[in-house]
């Protein structure tokens, strides 16, 4: 590949000095910092606190789903009359919990932690670079996200609520539904999408520029080509939402009419706008992001997958090779299946055809990323720590979301899954106890280099186990229920359909099970905190890994390394035959 | 601290960290004002009539040649930099400001026109069109504005610090400046005259 | 290229003529609009001026006729999805089984009889 | 066996069948890869243990094993796309039946009820107007019109013959729907400003329901509709009637 390259010597010349010179006020230091380590916490602990909130949310909605019309106990007196009336859920309420729960699950909850949070911290760490390339940046792109952040949630103090009409917004309801809310929502994704910009080209550019001497493409840890091609996807698929978004803001403030077609009648009414818009084009839109989107989702999960399981596996990955190419080759796919989204919108045989035959071709590199994965479990000595045992467990987790996206791929059999539980099952499967478990592994990983301790194992354990019990009992049901042609996005979670009523007992056992998986996030949260005090302490090198960010002290300083890091080899390093350790840093010379 | 590469080049890629980030922003902006123009095309084919001579060919015509001719006013101030010029080159940064400024003023005229005879976006699919596809890339020009009223003001001071840096940035401006110019040269015959 | 101050000086006739070429072009544009030509005919030859513009500006003024293979790089992936943004029209209307039609015509029969 | 596994509903229409023998190919590739997989997966596990194996490969595994599997999911999902799906897709959007040999019906989907259209003896549809749209009338059927004097209207009760084609116009009057028959395995969105043909033959006699399938609103969880499969005496019998009303009613 290329030569190694330089990097200035001006970066280590005075990095003692620095640290003492420049003592930064408070403000600085920690909220409005340029630091990749500082922005990629709060992007981390911003992100977390959205996912507690939108995984309350869904409690609600369970509840909901398990008892129709009952009153909701102890939160349900305080959400007032335009929501819960005597505790008892509206439906323009539970539509607007499920589409902010799906909002800010995937792009206030999961982006910013997979990519703001776990991108920002540790990709400059495993480059060696002292920072991302451009920190100012960065720190409007945190600011950005976080006001975006604040106007969703703003979105639910007006008494007509927030956005109901599902994460994916479709026009003409979401339009001609005459309250803020989708407004909000629509500002709110502005500023989002502006802020994942942002951070892509910050990374890109940091990945290209500003890798350590040595650091060739091919001696990447997998978790960097997996945040580079996101970014890639980042940086060109979300572009076209912005426009949407745009164009639907148009349609709600100015009475522009893009996407509503002529001759609507709303409740008995002619709509009074200029017509001719097309409703499909905002799905085009919409999916043309979404579909890149969910990659977004899965490849920083697969790429902390693939540390942990080196790291724990104790030998290289198996197929690192393959496992790059899959990746940049399911990024690049991922730009051409979005209207398998759309298969019941008319679609003809030309082009239902081209999109099922993407699909299934991007299935492939998935199936090879699994199996290499899998395969590298082969001859290992695994360490079962609760990292470990987070990343095992999205394998057949992630496998189950993966193989469940067949059936949905091709045509025929989607006319009968189609908007049913099934769907949910099936992404579940991939987001939950998928890239959830995998953010879960990558945060007791790499707690220890961020605070200096190592969080507790047994709470850990006990959180795992937990939530692998209760995760399966909330989400497999509903392939059962999608089956049976369970429908999603109901209020009543289908009790009036006779071919509901065969699988409606198991709304009571996933309500059962996500209150269990909501206690034993308790664990977690009381280890995350605990252990930012009390947990042992640790050293550079705590978990014998071989990756760059194990050179820098834990947590690492301003400027992150003490000395200029180099490269001497590939990113996994274990057990190498003849080695005096099992593991053989990137950064240890050969020792003659 | 300092981060590598901000003003010399990385040897193996060949670029600056600038000249990296600017590209990469100037290529989401090509699928920003894709997805536009692909909204465009989808609905004058649906369309069932669409309007003609609604805008005023001479005010197009006359912005599009402002914008041309401060692409290269731009282009200038910078070569004017490499040639260690300070005096030209606030000049035609200058100049390429107040171009800007014109083609906005002209705007603003074609704006009040169509909002004074009652036709806001609103008014039909065209209108609609022609208000957001216009209306993105005059807040492109006002944040193009704003970056060279940065460079020619506070900004200006980094050229004594350090010209190579500061040279960059003009450049990088410069690219940012010309792709809007890029746009407006599909804008002017896909509104104007088709 | 740009970098040693000659080549600098060397190119500031050929960004003047450029310029020139640009504004040169808008005239033919405007004047082929007054032809009042065919429609896809007017398109198509309001389209090629304003690709050769748009080339000329990315090629000269954003200096792309010499440029590093990370920007090519980066360009060509996002010409390639730009070119499957623009097909979306294409797969909004001209694969579908329906026909555009309001769901309650005024004055007309909505089915196809 | 599958098919019981997998509890799906009741085949009522011709296609049912085919749809589901899609499903249940696919879930035995998910099943076989998933075992497979899976056996590996926990015997690894097992197999390497810290305790078990303190010391890692380095090379670790060897062999095909990896391509193979690849190669053979690929070549099954081509043999599902070429051989089951694409073909049958082309039959639920390309082949309709004729107008004259189908029950033809248009179904208007509205905020939140679906409003059912037959044309009458004659064959045709009345003119509706949006003019004249009203609480009664929700289709604007326009009764001067000659066509129109003869159709049949209902909400949401849609009245089919067994073992006759059925074609659907359908539509929307303000957002998107989604006409989900589940035991026909008949799903199609209805889009506002376009008119989509639907069919398909409905094989069992019963009462079945229609069931909104895309979020269209806080009552979109209530918009159902109802289907009864009738044998043709029947089915003709309650469509006379239908005319001896509307002749008395003028
Ligand atoms: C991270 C998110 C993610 C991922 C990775 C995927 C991956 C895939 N998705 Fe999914 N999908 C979503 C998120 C995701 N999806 C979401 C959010 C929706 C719904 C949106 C909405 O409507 O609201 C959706 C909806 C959705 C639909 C639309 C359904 C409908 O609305 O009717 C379709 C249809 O084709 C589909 C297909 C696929 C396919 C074929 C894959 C493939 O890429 C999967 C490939 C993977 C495999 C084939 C697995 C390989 C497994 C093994 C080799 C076995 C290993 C086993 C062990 C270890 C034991 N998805
Ligand atoms: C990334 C995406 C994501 C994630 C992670 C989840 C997670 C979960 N979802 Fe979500 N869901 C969606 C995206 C997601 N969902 C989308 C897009 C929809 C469709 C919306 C629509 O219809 O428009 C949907 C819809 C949806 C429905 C269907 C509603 C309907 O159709 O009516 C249901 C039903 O049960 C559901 C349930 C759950 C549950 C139980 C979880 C659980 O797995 C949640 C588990 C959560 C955690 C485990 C978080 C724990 C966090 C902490 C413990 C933080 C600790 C904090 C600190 C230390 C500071 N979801
Ligand atoms: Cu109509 Cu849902
Ligand atoms: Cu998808």
């Amino acid at each position: 590949m290329e030569q190694p390259t330089t990097p200035p010597s001006v970066v280590y010349e005075h990095a003692h000095h620095i640290d003492a010179h420049e003592e930064l006020g408070w403000w600085r230091k920690y909220v409005f910092s340029t630091d990749h380590k500082v922005i990629g916490i709060q992007y981390a602990i911003t992100g977390l606190l959205f996912l507690l909130f939108g995984f309350g949310l869904m409690m609600l909605m369970r509840w909901q789903l398990a008892y129709p019309g009952k009153p909701i106990p102890l939160i349900g007196p305080w959400l007032g009359q335009s929501r819960a009336p005597m505790g008892i859920m509206l439906p323009e309420f539970y539509n607007q919990l499920g589409a902010m729960h799906g909002t800010i699950m995937v792009f206030l909850g999961v982006v910013p932690l997979a990519v703001g949070g776990f991108g920002n911290f540790v990709m400059p760490l495993q480059i060696g670079a002292p920072d991302m390339a451009f920190p100012k940046i960065n720190m409007m792109s945190y600011w950005v996200y976080y006001i975006g952040g604040v106007i969703m949630l703003a979105s639910f103090f007006p008494t007509t609520g927030a956005a109901q009409s599902g994460w994916t917004s479709y026009t003409p309801l979401s339009v001609i539904t005459a309250t803020s809310g989708q407004t909000f929502w629509l500002v709110g994704m502005i500023f989002l999408i502006t802020s994942s910009l942002l951070g892509s080209i910050n990374f890109i550019t940091t990945i290209v520029q500003l890798r350590a001497k040595g650091l060739s493409y091919m001696r990447l840890p997998f978790f960097v080509w997996a945040q580079f091609v996101t970014s890639f996807l980042l940086l060109l698929a979300f572009p076209p939402l912005e426009a949407a978004g745009i164009l639907q803001l148009m349609d709600k403030v100015a009475g522009t009419s893009f996407f509503l077609p002529s001759g609507l009648v709303i409740s008995g009414k002619p709509l009074a706008v200029a017509g001719q818009g097309n409703p499909l084009l905002w799905q085009h839109l919409f999916w043309f992001l979404a579909h890149p989107e969910v990659y977004v989702l899965i490849l920083p999960a697969m790429g902390i997958v693939s540390e942990i399981i080196a790291n724990n596996t104790r030998k290289p990955l198996w197929g690192y090779k393959a496992l790059v190419y899959s990746v940049v080759f399911l990024g690049f796919m991922s730009f051409i299946v979005w209207a398998h989204h759309m298969f019941m919108t008319g679609m003809g045989t030309t082009m239902s055809a081209f999109f099922q035959t993407t699909t299934m071709i991007i299935s492939i590199p998935s199936v090879v990323i699994l199996t290499a994965l899998l395969l590298s479990l082969w001859g290992a000595s695994i360490r079962f720590t609760t990292p470990m045992l987070f990343a095992l467990a999205f394998l057949p987790m992630f496998g189950i979301g993966g193989l469940t996206g067949l059936p949905l791929g091709l045509a025929p059999s989607d006319i009968h899954l189609h908007d049913t539980y099934y769907v949910i099952g099936h992404f579940h499967y991939v987001v939950a106890p998928g890239t959830i478990f995998a953010l879960f592994a990558g945060i007791y990983h790499w707690f220890p280099k961020a605070t200096g301790r190592k969080m507790n194992e047994l709470l850990g354990k006990l959180h795992f186990w937990g939530s692998l019990v209760c995760i399966n009992l909330v989400f497999m049901p509903m392939f059962i229920q999608g089956l049976a042609g369970m429908n999603r996005r109901m209020y009543d979670g289908g009790a009036q359909y006779a071919h509901n009523q065969g699988v409606l007992h198991w709304n009571v056992v996933q309500g059962y099970a996500a209150w269990g998986l909501g206690l034993f996030q308790i664990f977690f949260i009381i280890n995350f905190f605990m252990s930012l005090k009390w947990g042992k302490a640790v050293d550079k090198n705590p978990w014998e890994a071989t990756t760059l960010e194990w050179l820098a002290p834990s947590p690492p300083g301003h400027g992150n390394f003490l000395t200029e890091p180099i490269v001497y080899r590939a990113p996994y390093e274990y057990s190498v035959p003849g080695a005096a350790k099992d593991f053989s840093p990137q950064f240890e010379p050969e020792k003659a | 601290m300092n981060i590598p590469y901000t003003v010399e080049e990385r040897p193996d890629s060949g670029l600056a960290n600038g000249k990296l980030g600017i590209w990469l922003f100037l290529a989401s902006e090509v699928m920003l004002f894709g997805a536009l123009f692909s909204t465009y095309i989808i609905l004058r084919t649906g369309a069932t009539e669409w309007p003609h001579g609604e805008l005023s060919v001479p005010l197009g015509a006359l912005n599009t040649v402002l914008l041309i001719s401060s692409s290269v006013t731009m282009v200038m101030a910078w070569a004017m930099l490499k040639l260690h010029n300070w005096g030209r080159h606030r000049l035609y940064l200058l100049a390429t400001f107040a171009l800007a400024g014109i083609f906005l003023v002209n705007k603003y005229f074609e704006y009040s026109d169509h909002l004074a005879r009652g036709e806001g976006p609103s008014h039909s699919t065209f209108l609609a069109i022609y208000f957001t596809l216009t209306g993105l890339h005059g807040l492109h020009i006002v944040g193009g504005m704003v970056v060279m009223a940065y460079l020619l003001g506070p900004g200006a001071k980094l050229w004594k610090q350090n010209p190579d840096q500061f040279t960059n940035r003009i450049e990088y401006t410069g690219l940012y400046w010309h792709f809007v110019d890029l746009v407006w040269i599909f804008l002017f015959p896909v509104l104007y005259l088709l | 290229m740009h970098s040693d101050p000659a080549g600098v000086r060397a190119s500031l006739r050929k960004y003047v003529m450029i310029g020139a070429a640009l504004l040169v072009f808008t005239v033919i544009t405007v004047a082929a609009n007054r032809l009042h030509l065919a429609v896809p005919f007017a398109i198509t030859v309001a389209l090629i001026i304003a690709v050769t513009k748009g080339s000329m500006v990315a090629a000269v003024f954003m200096h792309l006729s010499n440029e590093k293979k990370w920007i090519y790089g980066a360009l060509l992936l996002t010409a390639i999805f730009f070119a499957v943004l623009m097909s979306v029209p294409f797969f909004t209307i001209m694969d579908s089984i329906g026909t555009p039609q309001p769901a309650i015509g005024v004055g007309e029969h909505p089915a196809g009889h | 066996m599958m098919t019981k596994l997998l509890g799906m509903p009741v085949q009522a229409s011709q296609h049912a069948a085919e749809i589901d023998q899609m499903t249940v190919l696919t879930h035995w590739l998910m099943l076989f890869l998933f075992v497979g997989w899976g056996a590996f997966f926990i015997f690894v596990l097992f197999r390497f243990r810290k305790g078990a194996n303190p010391r890692a490969s380095y090379t670790g595994a060897k062999g095909k094993l990896a391509k193979s599997t690849e190669v053979l999911v690929a070549i099954v999902e081509i043999v599902l796309l070429v051989g089951y799906a694409i073909p049958a897709w082309a039959t639920r959007v390309k082949a309709f039946p004729s107008e004259n040999e189908a029950v033809v019906v248009r179904i208007v989907g509205e905020q939140f009820s679906w409003n059912i259209h037959y044309p009458g003896p004659d064959g045709k549809f009345g003119r509706t107007d949006i003019s004249k749209v009203t609480a009664d009338n929700p289709l604007g059927l326009d009764r001067t019109d000659a066509a129109a004097k003869d159709d049949v209207t209902t909400i949401n009760q849609l009245y089919l013959p067994i073992n006759r084609p059925v074609l659907v116009h359908l539509s929307s009057k303000d957002v998107i729907h989604s006409f989900g028959l589940i035991e026909m395995r008949v799903k199609q969105d209805a889009i506002p400003g376009m008119t989509m043909p639907v069919w398909f033959v409905p094989t069992r006699l019963g009462e079945y329901e229609i069931s909104c399938s895309q979020l269209c609103g806080l009552g979109h969880f209530r918009m159902r509709g109802f289907i009864t499969v009738q044998n043709d005496a029947d089915f003709r019998k309650w469509f006379d009637d239908q005319q001896k009303e509307l002749r008395a009613t003028p």
